[in-house]
């Protein structure tokens, strides 16, 4: 294990997926967004330039092109860019990708990965900053993979590329600069429905996903300086959920918050928090809170978008509010 | 005129038009009696899918719509799965979980079918993308209405394809010239300012050419040159294949106004009866098959009877298989979202 | 008050709406689906033919030109059909629409309605019986009404088509049979946000909305034979929310169950069993129930539909299991 | 050539580039030294936008893109409230709420800024379909990036605008002739395989005329052509104006790399730098348009010389206002989110 950069190991779990499979291409570039790390992406461009292709700004067309070439026999990394982006690709994402396996009564295989940097990045206002992963998981037939460190994203990316579903990956841009240990083992994988507990506790559960995991370690310290001990649980995939992680986590904390940048009506932390209410009912000792995005359209002013933001700051005051 | 094939192979083709019409027919006939839900019919284009699908081979894909009956039947398909897919039973081709709009049959090319318009059109460009980057010389038939030209993903997804240079096929065929439905109040389709439709894959550069699809031979032809440039790797075609409405083509619910296709109008005009007798004669791509065939002597009228009576046949044993089918146990419905 | 069709509620309420205010345009005209009611509209048609526009199949072109067409000084009523063509114009009613008043400084208003019909339809298939308003409600910057009867359509889409604010109406194809009272009074309309009690009772609440609001009055009846005295809540409007009608229900039945069409993540049963879960948490004595369609996509085949289908059984079942 | 337009009207529209070239070259300058996130400059654009948009009145409604700043202030915009905007000041167009992506000023017909590709496309044409019901001589101007012709929102709306005869006028500025951008791994533009771009609206029976952007009487006669026609209801018009990309034009980065404009420039040959001088002789719409009005009569070195430093002041002011402006209050951000 050595120390890696999560941007780092995004690009080189790409250039492997590249490397191992001919099958495998890129269909979009902007894998690292437009951050300053967005130039290691030449490391694939370069030494695999027929296996990167650049589409026009057409997303319903290329995002489409993906899925009808993930059932002509490639397996695509499309790439969504911005998640924002992805509404112009709904009609094929939701409504082709996601029931193509089912309605063909489980014939037809769309084995592809969809990837696009999600939430709330500073400054990118109401029509860049959207969370879509929500949507998504109202959507039966996608696969959800949501990496929070360099080790998830090596190990969850490979398993996403041999998966024969759809598999949207959720990343986060504010991701890119953590830094963290990765398994230099080439097959070391992270299969799908299995949470990490990426703190241990005993007070109170935090579930968390995707950047909002790191946001939530460090409340947990904050926490632990004022002498509560929680637990961090990182659910890692969405579909498929590991719910007897959480549940489990719940029975013995009896305490739960769920910290998540979706908007927060409908969004990814109000199914958790209705999984519990429905199966661990009896566990809870207090009420469930929900930090979230406040439900408005995402302000571009910097103090406006910090005050409608799920911050370490919230997570340790829902904390709190559960525990005292 | 018809196309330039071995006597025996276009005897083969009109029998696949009149299994495409008798299948039509039972289903429409079907519904009559129950409650299937609503559904599409390729009446009329027979003679459009049957030459153009003809020159597909093993491992080209077909993208189809919710019109799509007639082209996976002429590909081969098995008209009782396909009658028992649409009634949603077991034994049919997505073993009851496509229904009408989403036959689909990965042994025939046609991986997956889309009824949201347009919907194929960025699947079967991508299909293309994919034998192109295999370096496989197969290619991708995207079969498209005419009213699919009005979504964007027809404007994207050809660009798509004309810049990737894709062994891809876009074969629209525009049933609206007498568009009787949108008469009726239901569907306006070819709500399209650009004609003629063609201009609107020219412009990105490809071969667009407008043909007569009730005309075997023109099907046939121009889609063989198209295939072999997508084969060779020089990249897409548009044939946009004109037909005329079928007076019964309701857009959902089809009636049998012109009565079951009597074969003999091929060869006795006495046959056709006076109220749509210019349907009959001049617009009907499968009448106008088969007098071919007759004129050049390909075949004889006892024949084309002979073909009849077991294609008809074929059909009234696919209405009986399909019923006589199982439902799937409900608790299938929870199985098959992944693989 | 006279008995009347949801269909001809639906259609009066449209006709009222155009003959009222010349800024009211109809756009698109799908209103009554392809049920046998949809020649009721030629009488909009017919009387107000400059009034009601034909789109081509188009969209994000034609719900997009609403959009703009609502800040230009028309109030259009946009119709998108079956729901699940609200996909293709994703990217104007979630990145345009929600966003533009906020975005704008409080400026530019978009006062305008979409309608769709929405659900599991009987042979819809995977394709035509989408429930998109949790998404929608994850998209905040739209109202959201859902009506359930007639009278509730009238009253409702009254006040969507006053509203300055762009509002989703939700719709069920299978609602257009139902038949109940309407008020003569061309003036009766219903706010926003407030929740109706469709059924008084004391052992459990029943919150529902849209069609499932008679699948669950049907259940309720039921659970009386049974000795239960179900409450029945429609919210009615799901932005803005009554979320008071909800707790006191809660608070009084100490018992929930949601009943909704969506699929269960992060559907609109997962919300309201969030709000609960954290504002009447004291109040409750059973776990929550959601009753909802499966996640899996809508099967073509009717056996395999009703499996999957949130139905009166379910709700009874559900209702007896927290009651008993 | 000019406009055809009195001498002070001509005065008035170098001002206005001037106002847009001195404001973002404040804004580039600003962003130097303190982290404003990425904006989208219009440099090398302004003989476009001055004169094009000249030809509106109250009322009318102009649509812009994520390179809206030259455009908002060729309408009159106040460039202090503008860069209290990009700053997400209480004190800016959209009260902090919008930045740069999404400017807008009812007042100067700007209702809201789409900076998702194509997202302004649909929202034009509805405004242009209201002007139309409403039976109002307002027109709707749709400005777009080459790019955004990519997008399928081009195809659906555009063909809207065509079969409804809408008052509208497209006019696309293609800036993507040096695309430095692409080269730099940055933003690939005109990936697009229909050349002319006027073929992407002449397909549609529309008037599709390419002229160069950079040729302010070309604008101008081009443009007051397209509005006449859809004042007087006679349908849309698609412009494609071809802009020489700015040097300094990265894609979000913009950098001085031609540094900042020297009005001298217009008149004394000796003030050209040798490094990018074919951008200043030849290329930048600005600097000719001022020699031009030199050449014939209507100002002189030494007024341009005064207009200047107004207008360099101006943008020095708007940047002081705007450092000076207080955010909005933190709980605004639940504000506003229905009317
Ligand atoms: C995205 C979307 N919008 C609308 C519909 C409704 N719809 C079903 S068939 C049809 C007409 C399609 O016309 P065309 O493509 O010409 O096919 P045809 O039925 O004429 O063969 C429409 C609008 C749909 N299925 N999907
Ligand atoms: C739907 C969508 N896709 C992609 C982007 C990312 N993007 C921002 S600007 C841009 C280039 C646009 O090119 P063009 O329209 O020519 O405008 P220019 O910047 O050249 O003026 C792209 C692709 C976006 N904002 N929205
Ligand atoms: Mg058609
Ligand atoms: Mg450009």
């Amino acid at each position: 294990m050595t120390d890696i950069l999560y941007a780092k190991a995004l690009v080189q779990v790409l250039r492997e997926s590249v490397e191992h499979d001919d099958r495998v291409h890129l269909m979009g570039q902007y894998f690292l967004g437009l951050t300053h790390h967005r130039e290691m992406m030449a490391e694939i461009r370069d030494n695999y330039p027929e296996r990167v292709y650049y589409p026009p700004i057409a997303e319903v067309g290329y995002v489409g092109a993906a899925i009808g070439a993930a059932m002509a026999g490639l397996r695509p990394i499309v790439d969504i860019a911005t998640a924002s982006f992805i509404f112009q690709a709904f009609p094929q994402v939701v409504n082709e990708a996601a029931n193509i396996y089912y309605m063909s009564g489980g014939k037809t295989k769309v084995p592809m990965v969809f990837h696009f940097n999600q939430g709330i990045r500073g400054g990118g206002a109401a029509q860049h900053s959207h969370s879509p992963q929500a949507m998504l998981w109202n959507t039966p037939g996608l696969e959800i993979i949501a990496p929070s460190t360099p080790a998830d994203v090596l190990g969850l990316v490979r398993t996403a590329v041999a998966s024969d579903n759809p598999t949207a990956w959720v990343d986060h841009i504010k991701l890119f600069d953590v830094t963290g240990p990765a398994p230099e083992d080439a097959n070391y994988s992270i299969p799908f429905g299995v949470a990490d507990v990426k703190r241990k506790g005993s007070d109170v559960t935090l579930v968390a996903t995707s950047w909002m995991v790191q946001k939530t370690l460090a409340a947990a310290e904050r926490l632990a300086e004022q002498g509560i001990d929680a637990e961090v649980v990182d659910p890692r995939t969405l579909v498929p959920l590991d719910e007897t992680a959480i549940l489990e986590s719940v029975s013995k904390t009896r305490r739960l918050v769920v910290a998540d940048e979706c908007h927060r009506r409908c969004g990814v932390a109000a199914e958790i928090v209705a999984i519990v209410a429905e199966e661990a009912f009896g566990d809870l000792a207090a009420p469930i809170r929900r930090v979230t995005a406040d439900d408005v359209p995402v302000p571009f002013s910097p103090p406006l978008e910090e005050y409608i933001e799920p911050t370490e700051d919230k997570i340790v005051a829902a904390a709190l509010s559960v525990t005292s | 005129m018809l196309p330039d094939l071995p006597g025996d192979q276009l005897v083969e083709q009109l029998r696949l038009m009149l299994v495409i019409r008798r299948f039509e027919e039972a289903l429409i006939k079907l519904a009559a009696d129950r409650d299937i839900g609503h559904f599409h019919v390729y009446i009329g284009q027979e003679a459009t899918g049957v030459p153009a699908l003809s020159l597909l081979r093993d491992g080209d894909f077909t993208f189809t719509t919710h019109r799509n009956h007639g082209h996976i039947l002429a590909r081969g398909a098995d008209p009782a799965r396909m009658l028992a897919e649409i009634l949603g039973k077991e034994t049919g081709y997505n073993r009851g979980k496509g229904g009408t709009l989403h036959i689909a049959s990965l042994e025939h090319g046609f991986p997956t079918t889309s009824a949201a318009t347009g919907g194929c059109i960025p699947l079967a460009t991508g299909a293309a993308f994919a034998f192109d980057r295999r370096g496989v010389d197969n290619v991708s038939v995207c079969l498209l209405g005419d009213g699919a030209l009005e979504e964007g993903s027809w404007h994207e997804s050809v660009n798509i394809a004309a810049l990737e240079s894709l062994p891809i096929i876009y074969l629209c065929e525009n049933n609206s010239l007498e568009a009787l439905g949108q008469k009726a109040g239901e569907y306006p389709s070819s709500t399209m300012a650009a004609a003629p439709l063609t201009d609107l894959a020219s412009i990105y550069k490809m071969p667009a050419i407008a043909i007569d699809g009730t005309d075997s031979a023109e099907v046939y032809t121009t889609m063989k040159t198209a295939v072999e440039r997508a084969r060779a790797g020089e990249g897409p075609t548009f044939i946009e294949a004109r037909t005329v409405r079928w007076p019964g083509n309701r857009p959902l619910w089809p009636q049998l106004l012109t009565g079951e296709t009597d074969v003999a109008m091929m060869w006795d005009d006495d046959a056709i009866p006076a109220e749509h007798a210019a349907w009959h004669r001049t617009n009907d791509g499968l009448l106008t098959f088969g007098r071919l065939l007759l004129a050049d002597g390909h075949t004889i009228a006892s024949q084309i009877g002979e073909i009849d009576a077991a294609v008809t046949k074929l059909a009234e044993d696919a209405v009986q298989f399909a019923l006589d089918s199982p439902y799937p146990a409900p608790e299938e419905a929870l199985a098959d979202v992944f693989a």
